[in-house]
């Protein structure tokens, strides 16, 4: 097959938001903090020193900081540099997965309220709004509180309370293209709905669902460090969340502070990589778009 | 009314289209009376085979919504629409995508119409796609560069992969007129086509039509706001206030012998491009007021017209027949005929 | 439509929401899987009879319909069902802690919204310069560190290590203090959850003034403004701050909703006795009642903050107040 | 004297895709109590012209060089605060669009006031009573002042924008586009209102439109601009019956017109050049149906023929 000349455009085109990207002093730091995460996780087996579910013996419990426990041990004498070497691929799963799900729904969501208006597009602006008016971690507590402890619930619970902003974002977003005479053009002539909405609107949102995307995966990575912090995490599965609420509960955390600040410091700094990362997207794609978000 | 004119293209018999007033879901609860505002009131026309037909009227008079109606852009509240004998408005979906080859538009503006994220060849061959024009690759670059040069976007090389951005309005105009010509259609609304273009390149877009009409016989309904650039191009003009047709005639009886007292104060207020000329004062007064809060018996002019007498208040005057081609809808139009 | 109309409008809509928030909040706890009583009241020791009382009680041998309407029922008199874990009826175990939770988010609210306002606002006047990135640098990392995650560094730091402030709770216990001393240990017990929640709350408040700035400063009117040749000060005051604190008051009403989050992590760092300990607490006892009565109480009261702030959004901006709520 | 003298202006924007020379050494002058038209089509510099005379060129926009002498002073060498007190109180600006340009949520009477409570010593009602006497002289009923931009059409709009503008007795008014985007009967009466205050409180005008029929009435002076230079200036009849720039000529002879016979017209062929990578030479030696070998190679200078400033090679 020959390379179409389109794809060769777009691929200047890809290269050409990179390197805007890279030079763009937040967004290379995001990036940058992204793939370091990235490698933590994909080689999690090879980083790790120990086990990092294995309980060790009594004498090992709550070493500081040494050359064997690179940065020491809990109250059950788990390596703690294990922890949060296999943590990461909870907290890039879950930020991945339900930014996914997320932006795909909302985006479906939000390119139909916002293509049909009329009674579908108010009742489903209804919906939505209804969900925004529902206080987010209380309603996360609740559902993972109801549904019980699971990565996969997690993820459901995310999605479920975090679509509403990116279909609000969209249907905007679309009702403003709406109003662009090529819609109409294209429908007069003799263009499908179907379409319309793929074809013609779908195209000049995709930059604005890649930005979302970004800012759905620190929401999630937040969700779920809060969710197992406060004791609703999948117990089975190891996150910087669930470390944290082991240490919190252990009543120990005054004294082990190296417990206590890897995952804190992990937490925060891939949440702050994905929120310059998605500065600095928007920064670059839509002038518009980053006011309307509050950056 | 149903006798048959042959070479009539298009037909409209007595089109309204009402948009309420205040579209919110609650409002339409809560408040028992519903209010409209008659963006097109009982509407009729022709237009001839070639014929360009012009409608001119200020902001808010209906006109473009008008033109969507006839292509069911919006559908109407009540009326008739006739192309070449089918009626429009009760066609279902898959007839009217086929009558789309035959009845198209342009729009007003050239930089909104394009989808920025096509190439002008990508445009118009989603155009081709859509209704399957062609069997070939080969046949369809062909068309392609067909349409480009009947439309004067030469050398066609250096527009074919040009994003929207990267054109003047006045040639995105014409991509516009390209990306509805490539479908031979007969009939073609023109909404404003010129009124966002720099005075340089409107006569070339202007040209272009009328060209469009000489070449290929399509009839056009030129809509505008622009009595000037109406004259260039129409053979027939109709005034239109609040939705109505107030005079209909040939486009120089129009200028010369306007009879309405809105067509003259409209005339007297088109700009002339010659300094020597001095403005007067319009004998019009006050502001188009767009709110529904007319009598529907009374003559909408009627607050704003130097002529007004309790008549007008109390009768809402019919389009009649003032000279051959030419009707007026004014109940002082015979005795105050001195006056003008 | 003008104001009256708008007011109107708001309310019946809130009423609306109050009532979908119910339905959700029973249909949450319908979906849980097995026994609603076992998972009600998890008590091993609760005999079949007991249960069968219980499930009476509650209405629970009822088809779902009838379960729906003998809620509403009982919630209409109050009655939110039975806490497990403090035996005590949950509207009782809920107001007990009401107080204690509005004394830290108030005070925390306010002088977030404040700093954040004047923050945002210089910010989005001095765009480009030193003193804007500075504060939107600094805001972004603010605003992406979890409440919680500051509140245990404050923890470790301030109490554990410095010993400035206490480890927990709104009081120090058995001190016997009454009057000014009593508020001067409130005050100090309240130090650090109230940092946490303003730091975390300001961050926000910056980016949205600051964006709203931005927004209204590229408006025509600004321009207008200066064409006047008014004193950039009045320009700021008069025209550009007023304009871009409408935005920023609307979303007022859905951060409300984000600091119910913040006020849950920090309570549960700091112990604090209020609502947001109260779920946390509800969770390790898997007290569903409870917890079903705090997301009621936490979805209420945002509905109703939302529409207070609608409400006032109506009275400042004209557009709305005199009538024809344009575009 | 003349009032205000422009001397070289250029004013350049630097963005990422290039330098784009908007203004580039335009030089014109009013005398008291004359109006000068400014015309050209979208992008040949003349907003950001209208802009350099109050100084609201802003990055990546900036004045590159040149000299405007207001009234004996120069405005480009001034101090932010020396140009805020002579804005509003001795130049004044119109903008385009005035439905933006007025603060939504501030009443009509508030936003005229305000002006003259900046720079006259005079009570707040006082300048209200002003605001209101104001309103009733640009024709909206003095019962209106309490309305908020909303409540008013488009045209009244304009009035009020225009009432701002000359509240405080400008030397010089800059009216940006004035009747654009408004209807044909509003526009007329808008100029009607223009020429009423020009008697009234004689203005010194700068006017300018993409439109030659707005304000060829109004005018006695006329400037046609293209591409950031100013290619012809005389005097509005003279200008008229005899252009003698090719895009003069071209100009005049592309109006339709409804007075008179119809006639056939004549389009100007290609596009308006963009500033970033003009056309070498005479910018518009593409378009120019005369152009000769040296129209592409040099830059024509303005020069004085028979009481035209004319910038052309063949004239």
């Amino acid at each position: 097959m020959t390379i179409s000349p389109r794809f060769l455009r777009r691929l200047k085109k890809l290269r050409e938001f990179f390197s805007l990207l890279v030079r763009n002093r937040m967004g290379l730091v995001g990036l940058a903090i992204i793939i370091l995460f990235l490698i933590l996780a994909i080689f999690a087996p090879f980083l790790r020193t120990v086990n990092p579910t294995k309980v060790g013996t009594s004498k090992n419990i709550l070493l500081s900081p040494s050359p064997q426990f690179w940065l020491g041990t809990d109250d059950l004498a788990k390596d703690v540099w294990s922890q949060i070497v296999y943590g990461s691929r909870i907290s890039l799963a879950i930020g991945f997965l339900a930014a996914i799900i997320t932006v795909f729904t909302g985006s479906l969501i939000g390119l139909i309220a916002g293509f049909y208006g009329g009674k579908i597009g108010e009742i489903l602006m209804r919906i939505v709004d209804f969900f925004m008016m529902l206080p987010m971690l209380p309603l996360m507590i609740v559902l993972a509180a109801v549904l019980g402890p699971s990565i996969w619930n997690i993820i459901f619970v995310v999605s479920i309370v975090s679509w509403p902003t990116t279909a609000r974002v969209i249907r905007s977003q679309v009702l403003s293209l709406k109003e662009r005479t090529f819609i109409e053009a294209s429908r007069c002539i003799g263009a499908s709905d179907f379409l319309l909405m793929f074809n013609e609107i779908l195209p000049n949102v995709v930059p604005i669902m890649f930005a979302e995307s970004v800012l759905m995966v620190t929401e999630a990575i937040y969700a779920e460090a809060v969710l197992s912090f406060l004791g609703l995490g999948d117990p089975t599965a190891i996150s910087w969340g669930m470390m944290l609420h082991f240490a919190f509960e252990s009543g120990t955390m005054g004294k082990a502070f190296w417990w206590v600040l890897p995952p804190i410091a992990c937490i925060v700094i891939l949440i702050i990589g994905f929120t310059f990362l998605g500065t600095a997207i928007t920064d670059i794609l839509e002038p518009g778009y980053k006011e309307a978000h509050g950056f | 009314m149903k006798e048959k004119n042959n070479n009539e293209v298009l037909r409209v018999e007595n089109l309204k289209k009402y948009f309420p007033v205040g579209k919110s879901l609650f409002a339409s609860i809560f408040s028992g009376k519903e209010e409209y505002v008659r963006a097109v009131d009982d509407v009729s026309f022709s237009v001839k085979e070639g014929e360009i037909l012009g409608f001119v009227g200020e902001s808010g008079c209906g006109k473009t919504t008008m033109g969507r109606t006839i292509l069911r852009l919006v559908e109407p509240t009540s009326g008739k629409i006739y192309y070449k004998g089918t009626e429009v408005i009760s066609l279902s979906k898959k007839r009217l995508k086929s009558l789309r080859r035959r009845m198209q538009m342009i729009f007003q503006d050239p930089y909104g119409s394009l989808n920025p994220r096509r190439t002008v060849a990508e445009t118009l061959r989603q155009t081709i796609k859509i209704h399957k024009l062609v069997n070939s690759k080969a046949e369809e670059e062909t068309l392609i560069k067909k349409t480009l040069e009947e439309v004067e976007l030469k050398p066609v090389g250096e527009f074919w992969d040009k994003y929207p951005g990267f054109l003047s309005g006045g040639q995105l105009q014409r991509v516009s007129a390209g990306r509805v010509l490539i479908l031979q259609p007969k009939f073609i609304v023109a909404d404003e086509p010129v009124s966002m273009l720099d005075v340089s390149v409107r006569v070339g877009v202007l040209d272009l039509l009328l060209r469009m009409r000489n070449k290929f016989g399509i009839s056009f309904i030129y809509i505008t706001h622009d009595l000037a650039t109406a004259r260039y191009v129409c053979d027939r003009i109709a005034i239109m206030y609040l939705g109505k047709i107030v005079e209909i005639a040939q486009t120089e009886d129009i200028i010369n012998k306007p009879l309405h007292p809105y067509t003259q104060a409209l005339i007297s207020a088109v700009p002339v491009p010659d300094p020597t000329v001095k403005i007067h004062d319009l004998p019009i007064k006050g502001y188009l007021s767009l709110t529904s809060d007319l009598v529907s018996s009374s003559c909408r002019f009627y607050p704003r017209c130097p002529y007004a007498t309790k008549k007008c208040h109390e009768e809402e005057p019919p389009l009649v027949q003032g000279e051959r081609d030419h009707y007026v809808a004014c109940i002082n139009y015979r005795k105050s005929k001195s006056v003008y | 439509m003008g104001l009256k109309g708008f007011a109107i409008k708001k309310i019946i809509a809130a009423i609306i929401t109050i009532f979908a928030i119910v339905g959700v909040n029973f249909v949450i706890f319908r979906m849980a899987p097995g026994d609603p009583v076992r998972m009600m009241f998890r008590d091993p020791r609760i005999s079949g009879e007991q249960m069968q009382l219980i499930r009476e009680k509650f209405g629970l041998d009822k088809p779902l319909w009838g379960q729906f309407i003998s809620y509403l029922k009982e919630l209409s008199h109050g009655n939110l069902g039975l806490s497990f874990w403090q035996k005590r009826p949950v509207l009782d175990v809920i107001t007990d802690r009401i107080p204690q939770t509005l004394l830290l988010v108030l005070t925390a609210l306010t002088i977030a919204m404040f700093l954040g306002t004047i923050f945002g606002a210089l910010a989005g006047w001095k765009r480009g310069t030193r003193v804007d990135s500075f504060i939107l640098s600094l805001s972004l990392t603010m605003y992406s560190i979890p409440a919680f995650s500051l509140g245990i560094i404050l923890l470790l730091i301030f109490a554990y290590i410095l010993s400035i402030f206490p480890l927990s709770g709104m009081t120090t216990p058995a001190s016997g203090l009454t009057g000014l001393g009593y508020w001067k240990d409130v005050l100090w017990h309240m130090c650090l959850p109230a940092f946490s929640i303003i730091m975390w709350y300001i961050g926000e408040y910056v980016l949205l003034t600051r964006g709203s700035m931005l927004d209204t400063l590229r408006k025509d009117y600004i321009l207008t403004a200066r064409a006047k040749g008014l004193k950039e000060s009045t320009i700021l005051i008069k025209h550009a701050l007023r304009n871009a604190l409408l935005p920023v008051i609307t979303v007022t009403g859905v951060n409300i909703g984000f600091a119910v989050a913040g006020v849950i992590e920090v309570e549960t760092v700091f112990s604090w006795p209020g609502i947001g300990r109260l779920v946390y607490d509800a969770v390790m006892k898997r007290d569903y009642p409870l917890l079903q009565g705090v997301f009621l109480v936490f979805a209420i009261s945002i509905v109703l903050a939302n529409l207070v702030i609608d409400l006032i959004y109506g009275y400042i901006d004209p557009r709305i107040k005199v009538g024809g709520e344009k575009k | 004297m003349a009032l205000l003298e422009v001397k070289n202006l250029k004013v350049y924007y630097f963005t990422r895709k290039g330098t784009a020379k908007a203004v580039d050494g335009v030089n014109f002058s009013i005398d008291k109590n004359e109006t000068l038209g400014l015309i050209g089509e979208s992008g040949c510099g003349k907003t950001t012209t209208a802009l350099s005379l109050m100084r609201f060129v802003t990055p990546p926009g900036r004045i590159v060089k040149g000299k405007i002498v207001f009234d004996g002073r120069d405005i480009i060498s001034m101090s932010n605060e020396e140009i805020r007190l002579l804005r509003g109180k001795e130049i004044s600006i119109v903008f385009q669009a005035a439905q933006n340009a007025l603060n939504p949520v501030m009443t009509i009477e508030k936003q005229i006031s305000e002006g003259i409570l900046e720079h006259e010593s005079i009570t707040e009602d006082e300048a209200l009573e002003r605001a209101k006497n104001q309103l009733n002289l640009v024709g909206i009923g003095d019962e209106r002042s309490k309305s908020y931009p909303h409540e008013l059409s488009g045209g009244m709009k304009q009035r009020v924008m225009i009432a701002m503008a000359t509240v405080c007795n400008p030397k010089l008014l800059i009216l940006d586009e004035p009747v654009t985007g408004l209807d044909v009967i509003v526009q007329r009466q808008i100029l009607s209102l223009i020429n009423d205050l020009r008697a009234k409180l004689h203005l010194t005008i700068v006017i300018i439109a993409h439109d030659l029929s707005v304000i060829a009435e109004t005018c006695d002076k006329i400037a046609v601009m293209y591409a950031g230079k100013i290619v012809e200036q005389a005097s509005a009849v003279s200008l008229y019956k005899n252009p003698m720039h090719p895009y003069s000529q071209a100009l005049i002879k592309a109006y339709p017109s409804i007075k008179g016979e119809k006639k056939k017209l004549k389009s100007i062929p290609g596009a308006p050049p963009r500033l970033v990578n003009p056309p070498p030479g005479c910018k518009f030696h593409p378009r120019c149906s005369y152009a000769a070998d040296i129209c592409r190679k040099k830059e024509p200078i303005i020069r004085e023929k028979e009481g035209h400033l004319v910038a052309c090679h063949l004239n």
